[in-house]
């Protein structure tokens, strides 16, 4: 593994690698996802990432924006464009928070990253309302922002054991909440897409060291 | 699951142009997404929009039209439409008067309506909005989603339509829009598990012999599964827990819905067991609903929605409604 | 096959109580299975009967009312009526002017409507019938039953009802049904079998990766077996069999049928391929039904009929009609 | 076996017997009947007769006619008005017409039933226009009313055989006809409960012998 540095090394073409390898990751797993969701959900998570990253894939390779913030705000507003469901609306969020609060530098670093994304992550709480523990995205979402300031490897490693920690839970957000105790003993789709982007944050991060 | 479908990538913009074709009182946007009656804006008439995933058909496209929607934004399948869609809409049906959202109470219906909200009002337009959430197979507390919102929809619709339809200001149609929904609960239950284009076979497991009790539209298990029942028992079961939480002291209207892929002979008979119920309890029903109306795709089974009403919305329910779902009156 | 249902034995009783209490306008006879609309006898108008096996509801106790049928006899699930129910629903609208008996060409259905209509004869009613067989399907010949009647079913009752409305007498009413009959065909398509309540598991075997071409309302299998087609194929598919045999140089109603159990979203989307392949053709679509209309219980799939019209049988189709499942005009 | 004889030896009894045992034969038999009419029917020829047969027994609880014309021009209009479909109307016409042919008479013989039988089959060939071949309740009946000449047990066998050839033949009317060459190789449903009849004729005059 490379040795991480928190140097000023992310730049405006860092996170549309990031992007278009996260609209890869999704095609890959969407089936997963989606089954995922039938379980507790209503069966398109996976297909909702799909339409919504690939979505975004597209609008990257027509704009071009000059910043990481603008980069991200992009691809948020395209999420909120063409996602819908809860997903949208929150991963939209995630990262249009998360590229208002990089501001219009031509770069950033790991540990402005890390500031940036808890900026968006709790933009996320505060329009679902949940927090750690309800068996949401947070629950990959929060580990692994902590661990990012660390490392992209430990964030990578915090949201997914973040997204294995939701299947004993009983869901209090979202659709699997209707479920009651019958949401207990399944993983979350939204914890477990974002334990992938995270997954992919560092992969990205790892290749272009 | 087979399906009469092209490619699941699709089917919602061929529903929208199958729409278009069989119905030219709507002017349907496909691209776009939006199904408007025709002579939007209507002078002085607060518009009526709402939408939600697809899948649910005739709600929201087939309740476009005088006296009920001014416009319906349909989402990918049993997913939320995005904000763009509904600002359109309210754009598109906003005579001045202003605009009520009515959203089903779903995380993503509220998070993309609350969305639109605020870019519709940045673009001048005053919006209100009223949350359906009339399902009693789900508990409702702070920790929650809260319950989803299913059947009272129609009668969301249908009276706050009609208010906005005589003309009524914002405040009043919403308010009616909100005490609609306070006064109405339904509880559903499925033979079959849904099977949605995307997925392409059933979302969950529903074997011959069971059921399910409390089940939503969106092909979500239900909170309980049963040996299968007989259309009495279910109504028993069904009025029962729609009963012991709304408690009417006046007359309802009924709504028994079908979800899909259950037969109109059976449903029929369905409502004969729910209207015994309804006698034996002693709660009079002024009208009654029998059909698909709100649908999960190719569900088999049925909900039952009460609305207690009094003088005024009921007149409100009798007036003229002229939808491709829905008409009567004159 | 899981149903909403009590007892097998009792499901048309059961659907005929729910259908009373879902509709005063009707006027329903449980015991004698006999839907009358609760104005009968009309003053001077020929009064129009139809009826068959249940399990094609709305047909057609949902057809009955003003400007449709004014009667219709409930048999068994898939099993045509008994001569008693026909002769007492001529004898409920008879108002002098005589009855018009809409038959679907099925041997159960002509020879007991033969028998009623000898009956009624005997009891001073003046009876005319009008065979419809519609269905391209089946090869006609005078070595076979003959083309069963589907879904042009409704185009007659529609027709022929606004005829009689519009005080016709008995052989205008009767040649009107009768040319709407011979400008009208139909073809369907099953992409699941039935089940009807006695049997309780479907009729016949019908894989997941394969359709049946050629099917009426009955459960019978169809003419041919095939891998699975899509939306567009079946269309291509149903509309060719249809125009091969009709022909028409005049504009057409369209009705996009489902057979019960395919969502009203798929059959929006395949009317959108309908209306493509017509348009290929260079076929006028004057106006378009889509709906669950002529329903074969829990059966998935579809069928389209077309109707040929000149401006009278225009007219007559945007004629007032005020029934459970067909309403508009004023 | 016990020796046939032609003798004056059918009464109304002997008629209000067999209609009961056919009553019961179709209950024992209807499931199979039903799949039978699965397979190129509409699934309903055993629920049907069930019903029609039903109706018939009852009937013969409360009123008893005292001669064999009335029990079964009786029992026909009792099917007429309880059965619908196909079978009601040619079931209940077989019926009423043999006995309209028994005229008045106290009692008939196994000769004079023969007529009379052929003259009831020959109602149901005009009523519903099939003929021999066509694979319908007549490719029973006919050989049935040939055999029952020389005998009640050769009636019997005559119908089973004469319903049994039913299954190579494609359908030329009712239901079945839809379906063209894939109505070959099933047996119709209409020629195995005319055959059942038949056998429980037999059965009753053996009995009562
Ligand atoms: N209030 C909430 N806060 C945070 N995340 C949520 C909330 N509600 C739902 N989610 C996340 O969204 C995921 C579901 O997304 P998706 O299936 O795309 O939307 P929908 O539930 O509308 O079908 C859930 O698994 C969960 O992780
Ligand atoms: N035209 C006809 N002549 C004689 N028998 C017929 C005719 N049409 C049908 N049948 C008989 O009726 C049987 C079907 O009866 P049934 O299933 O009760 O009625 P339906 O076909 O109306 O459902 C067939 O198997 C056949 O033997
Ligand atoms: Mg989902
Ligand atoms: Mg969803
Ligand atoms: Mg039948
Ligand atoms: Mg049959």
């Amino acid at each position: 593994m490379a040795e991480q540095q928190s140097g000023p090394d992310l730049d405006a073409a860092f996170f549309i690698r990031w992007l278009i390898a996260c609209a890869a990751a999704v095609e890959r797993d969407a089936a997963h996802l989606t089954d995922l969701d039938a379980a507790i959900g209503d069966a398109d998570h996976g297909s909702n990432l799909q339409r919504g990253f690939r979505a975004v894939a597209e609008v990257l390779t027509k704009e071009v924006p000059a910043t990481p913030g603008a980069v991200l705000t992009l691809a948020g507003r395209q999420l909120i464009s063409t996602v819908g469901g809860a997903s949208g609306p929150l991963y939209g969020t995630l990262l249009r928070r998360t590229g208002k609060a990089l501001g219009d530098a031509a770069g950033t670093d790991r540990a402005g990253l890390a500031d940036a994304l808890g900026a968006g992550v709790a933009a996320v709480a505060q329009l679902g309302g949940a927090k750690a523990g309800d068996k949401t995205m947070l629950d990959a979402l929060e580990p692994a922002v902590e661990a990012l300031s660390t490392g992209y490897a430990e964030a990578a490693r915090a949201a997914s054991e973040g997204a294995e920690a939701t299947t004993p839970l009983q869901a209090r957000k979202g659709r699997a909440s209707y479920l009651g105790e019958r949401s207990v003993g399944h993983q979350d789709p939204g914890a477990t897409s974002a334990a992938l982007l995270v997954t992919t944050l560092a992969e990205t991060a790892e290749a272009g060291a | 699951m087979k399906m009469l479908i092209n490619v699941p990538e699709t089917v919602v913009a061929d529903a929208l142009r199958g729409m278009a074709a069989a119905h030219p009182d709507l002017s349907v946007d496909v691209d776009n997404r939006v199904v408007v009656r025709r002579d939007a804006p209507v002078a002085g008439k607060v518009g009526l929009v709402s939408g939600g995933g697809s899948g649910h058909e005739p709600l929201h496209g087939g309740f476009v039209g005088p006296g009920m929607l001014s416009a319906a934004c349909p989402g990918e399948v049993f997913t939320s439409p995005v904000p763009d869609q509904m600002v359109r809409a309210a754009a598109a049906v906003d005579s001045g008067a202003g605009v009520l959202f009515i959203v089903k109470n779903y995380t993503g219906d509220v998070l993309n309506f609350d969305m639109a909200a605020e870019l519709a009002e940045d673009e001048g337009i005053q919006v209100a909005k009223v949350l359906v959430n009339d399902d009693v197979a789900v508990t409702d507390s702070l920790f929650t989603a809260g319950r989803r919102g299913t059947g009272a929809t129609l009668f969301v619709e249908k009276l706050a339509g009609a208010a906005a339809e005589e003309g009524m200001p914002l405040e009043r149609v919403e308010a009616i829009g909100r005490q609609v929904n306070e006064s109405s609960r339904s509880f559903g239950v499925a033979l079959t598990a849904v099977s949605t284009p995307s997925k392409g076979s059933p979302t969950f497991d529903l074997p011959e012999g069971e059921l399910e009790l409390g089940i939503g539209i969106h092909g979500e298990p239900g909170r309980e599964r049963r040996a299968m029942m007989t259309s009495r028992e279910i109504a028993d079961f069904a009025v029962a827990a729609v009963l012991d939480d709304l408690r009417p002291s006046r007359p309802v209207i009924a709504l028994v819905n079908g979800m899909g892929a259950t037969p109109l002979l059976e449903l029929y008979g369905f409502n004969a067991e729910v209207q015994r119920v309804l006698g034996e309890r002693g709660i009079s029903v002024a009208r009654t609903l029998v059909g698909n109306y709100v649908t999960s795709l190719d569900m088999a089974g049925c909900s039952v929605s009460l609305c207690e009403v009094d003088e005024d919305l009921l007149r409100l329910w009798d007036a003229p409604v002229e939808t491709p779902a829905l008409r009567w009156g004159r």
